[in-house]
């Protein structure tokens, strides 16, 4: 008999397990793919590696004095690639050992909310947790195309790639992949890219863009792929593009079919399985955390969910009460949002930043949003390195600092975080580097 | 993906002191705030849980 | 009758100009030379742009797949780096004189505490500050050699570099020099290179600069230099190391002389100009903010410096009073630290962050440092963009806040601040991917 059954061993999942394990729990994790999940092997980490190793390439193409010839062997760099996936995902299983996790392989089956079937194997667990993540959305007629696993593991630069969705992923591989010498263009159903994200933060990365010679297609739907001797995605109203590759990536849906779910009978929402603030499903002990329980579909997210479950699970009452969820677009520039907009709000912009200048970069600008006291609410960044800029913004919006606290602490020279610091200064005084 | 949505009224205190407090059962709009903009400190908590300021309502 | 006369441009000289000018105040900003400084002409600045060039260079060739064969034009470089301190330093001109500063060129001699001389001008002042900041040490015998200023302007990567004097300076032209090809040797005098510096964080320096390659020679002291087909470069005991180029970085010693200091008879702390907490000097209404007014030697110091001397001008009673003053090297890995050392420490591996890897980065340690109720005192860093992490660190530290402050922050995933937060949280659990 388990503490606890978990399903999936993505973010969310090997959390789960390791903060149960930490506490003496009994756990099962079920895998039927790889530790790790999609973030691991086929998402976050696989697609940050190949945009570090695009950007490199870019700064250097772009830098005044370099001539620059490379090839890359895509398929050695996959091995590398692989290799250091496999160190990470290996980490992660030995962790889960070393916290006497049974770390299960093969495909779950919900027998009912305290016994999951594997194959011939029914185990017994008092709580069950439902960490099953999610997959690409499939649309029937948009047929030979690539999907994240697909992109992810090309063993060449496609000569030209289509890319059917401009929503996060979409943008950030469309950028690596130009940047490593691809024609690519982006198909977007809305009026823009980056759905959902603030207009002020995106003109930035559609600038970026178009420099970089990406083909931004919006207000375009697309009906169906047609197989040529290139791959052709016809829209709505006769347009459409040749391309020796297609990326969908028009969003992602929980993975709720197929492991006997249904026979719990749990309340949903929408196609996500609803859960209360205790990460709690609608029947007794039954958990669902990560992508499978909602909005917004992060690792980050799914790492929290996890928290809380597992203090649920140990009989501490933690529930999800955060003030700052930041988002990050590993677009270029970067883009990164936390918190909440508010009345009052300053910029600051990127090209004032020294430390941008030194990296040959000037796009983009500083936002922090603050109330009528001073405190700060929420930030949005587009500048580099912002996903490492935004936890200073999270950590004042989680504790209710305000922007004098920010403006005031000493940021090092150079830096892009000095950014951070004079947009708060102008909360509350003048930027030393910007005049309005 | 969701925007930034507006913001609502909460009690201003950093996420160890409204976890220490939920731990210890307190309801931190009850405790006073010394903070800049009325934010419980640790300080204020730590004092609360010694010596609960009179307040009308026992939980 | 200028309100304030401030001699000197770099970043104590300008941001005090650029305050009170936000003021209203009338101010002279006299520079002999280029504005901006040592730190933006010829230090903090296009030091970074050598690092940043010479770590893509770097990544690309050690990473598996990438076949690199690339030249670089120094010229052409050199170019392009003047071109972006140029609009730097123009910015900062603009700046000044949008706020109504008197930018005069010329040497400034000081005829007492309210006249200063350029040239035949005689200007009047009610208050005189002083930034005229520092140069590098030079030592008799040692001839031949580049300094800063030189090394930065380059026309060329030397076949080989000695380096004489391993601190902050030397070890971050040191290593982009040999990532960029050069066979560099570092001789420093004391027992480890960067002396003053945590020698927790410093091993993963040394570890990666034996990785690179470069020679470091601890506990040499440098007689003298000869000039030969190569510059030699002698050690007591008769050691000697032969390299194209010589580069002294052994320290820098403030600019005092030479132009009028004496005629203020000014109490000294050594060869820096004394000051209280309020940046004033023995003598009234003087004030000297910057290298020239004391340890530590950071452009982040001049600017804060350069906010109290203006509050002071301006009436307001502002005090140097920080619990955080951040240092950062721009090492491989970056060092960053802030506040400072405490009865308690957490310790998290650069190895077990994932956005780490994904950059080929695995040498490093996160450390934060704190007190028996948990809260932060300080930190200590060597990791990825650490200059860019040890700000939020210096805002906790800065703010009171406690390590389950940060802890409890969610951080997105995959950024290296992932490791900051899981440092924390060992402070009062367990970190996620991390066992002891
Ligand atoms: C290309 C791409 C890039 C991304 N980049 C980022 C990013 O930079 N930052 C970010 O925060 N998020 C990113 N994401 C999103 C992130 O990957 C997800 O939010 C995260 O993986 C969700 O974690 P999870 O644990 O809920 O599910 P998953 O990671 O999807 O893991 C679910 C696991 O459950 C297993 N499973 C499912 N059903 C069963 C069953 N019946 N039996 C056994 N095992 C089962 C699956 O095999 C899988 O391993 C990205 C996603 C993609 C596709
Ligand atoms: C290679 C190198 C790298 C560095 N990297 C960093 C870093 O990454 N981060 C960091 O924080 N610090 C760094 N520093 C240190 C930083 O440059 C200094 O701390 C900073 O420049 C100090 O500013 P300041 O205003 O006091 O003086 P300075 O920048 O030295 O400026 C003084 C100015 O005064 C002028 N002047 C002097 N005398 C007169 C006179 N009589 N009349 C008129 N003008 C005069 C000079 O011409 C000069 O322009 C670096 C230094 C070097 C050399």
């Amino acid at each position: 008999m388990y503490d606890a059954i978990i399903i999936g061993s993505g973010p969310g999942g090997y959390a789960a397990a390791i903060r149960l394990g930490q506490r003496q729990k009994k756990v099962a994790l079920i895998e039927k793919d790889k530790i790790g999940g999609e973030c691991l092997n086929y998402g976050c980490i696989p697609s940050k590696a190949l945009i570090e190793l695009a950007n490199s390439i870019n700064y250097l193409r772009e830098m005044p004095g370099v001539s620059l010839n490379y090839s890359i062997d895509m398929k050695k760099w996959q091995e590398w690639k692989w290799s250091m996936i496999n160190r990470l995902t290996g980490g992660v299983e030995t962790l889960c050992k070393g916290y006497g996790v049974d770390v299960i392989r093969g495909e779950a089956y919900i027998v009912d909310a305290t016994h999951v079937k594997i194959g011939e194997k029914v185990i017994e667990g008092k709580n069950l947790v439902i960490a099953t993540g999610s997959k690409p959305v499939r649309i029937k007629g948009i047929d030979d195309v690539m999907y994240n696993r697909e992109v992810l593991d090309l063993d060449h630069i496609p000569e030209s790639t289509a890319i059917i969705g401009g929503g996060y992923i979409g943008v950030e591989i469309g950028t690596a992949l130009a940047k490593l010498g691809s024609k690519v263009t982006i198909i977007e159903m809305m009026p823009s890219i980056l759905p959902g994200t603030d207009q002020e933060l995106v003109r930035h990365v559609e600038r970026r863009l178009s420099q970089l010679g990406v083909r931004v297609m919006t207000g375009k739907k697309v009906l169906n792929t047609q197989h040529g001797d290139k791959i052709r995605v016809n829209m709505e109203g006769g347009e459409y593009v040749e391309a020796e590759k297609v990326l969908m990536t028009v969003g992602r849906v929980p993975n709720t079919e197929g492991f006997g779910l249904e026979n719990l009978k749990l309340e949903m929402d929408g196609r996500f399985i609803k859960t209360d603030a205790h990460k709690r499903t609608s029947v007794p002990n039954v958990y669902a955390i990560g992508d499978v329980s909602g909005q917004p579909m992060l690792a980050h997210k799914a790492y929290y969910d996890a928290d809380i479950a597992a203090d649920n699970i140990c009989g501490m009452d933690s529930v999800v009460e955060y003030r700052a969820m930041p988002y990050v677009i590993y677009s270029d520039p970067e883009i990164a949002y936390t918190g909440s907009k508010s009345a009052k709000s300053t910029r600051f912009p990127v090209a004032a930043n020294g430390r941008s200048l030194t990296m040959n970069e000037s796009i983009g600008t500083f936002n922090i949003y603050y109330d009528e006291k001073g405190i700060v609410t929420g930030a949005g960044l587009a500048a580099p390195h912002a996903s490492e800029l935004i936890s200073e913004l999270s950590l004042a919006v989680e504790s209710g600092l305000m922007a004098m606290d920010i403006g005031l602490t000493i940021h090092p020279h150079p830096t892009v975080s000095e950014g951070v610091k004079e947009t708060a200064e102008e909360a509350y005084g003048k930027p030393l580097h910007f005049k309005i | 993906q969701v925007p930034l949505p507006e913001v609502s009224g909460h009690v201003l205190a950093s996420p160890a002191v409204r976890r220490i407090a939920r731990e210890n059962g307190i309801d931190l709009s009850k405790v006073g705030g010394t903070g800049e903009g009325g934010r419980v400190t640790l300080d204020d908590l730590e004092r609360y849980m010694k010596s609960p300021a009179p307040s009308p309502a026992p939980s």
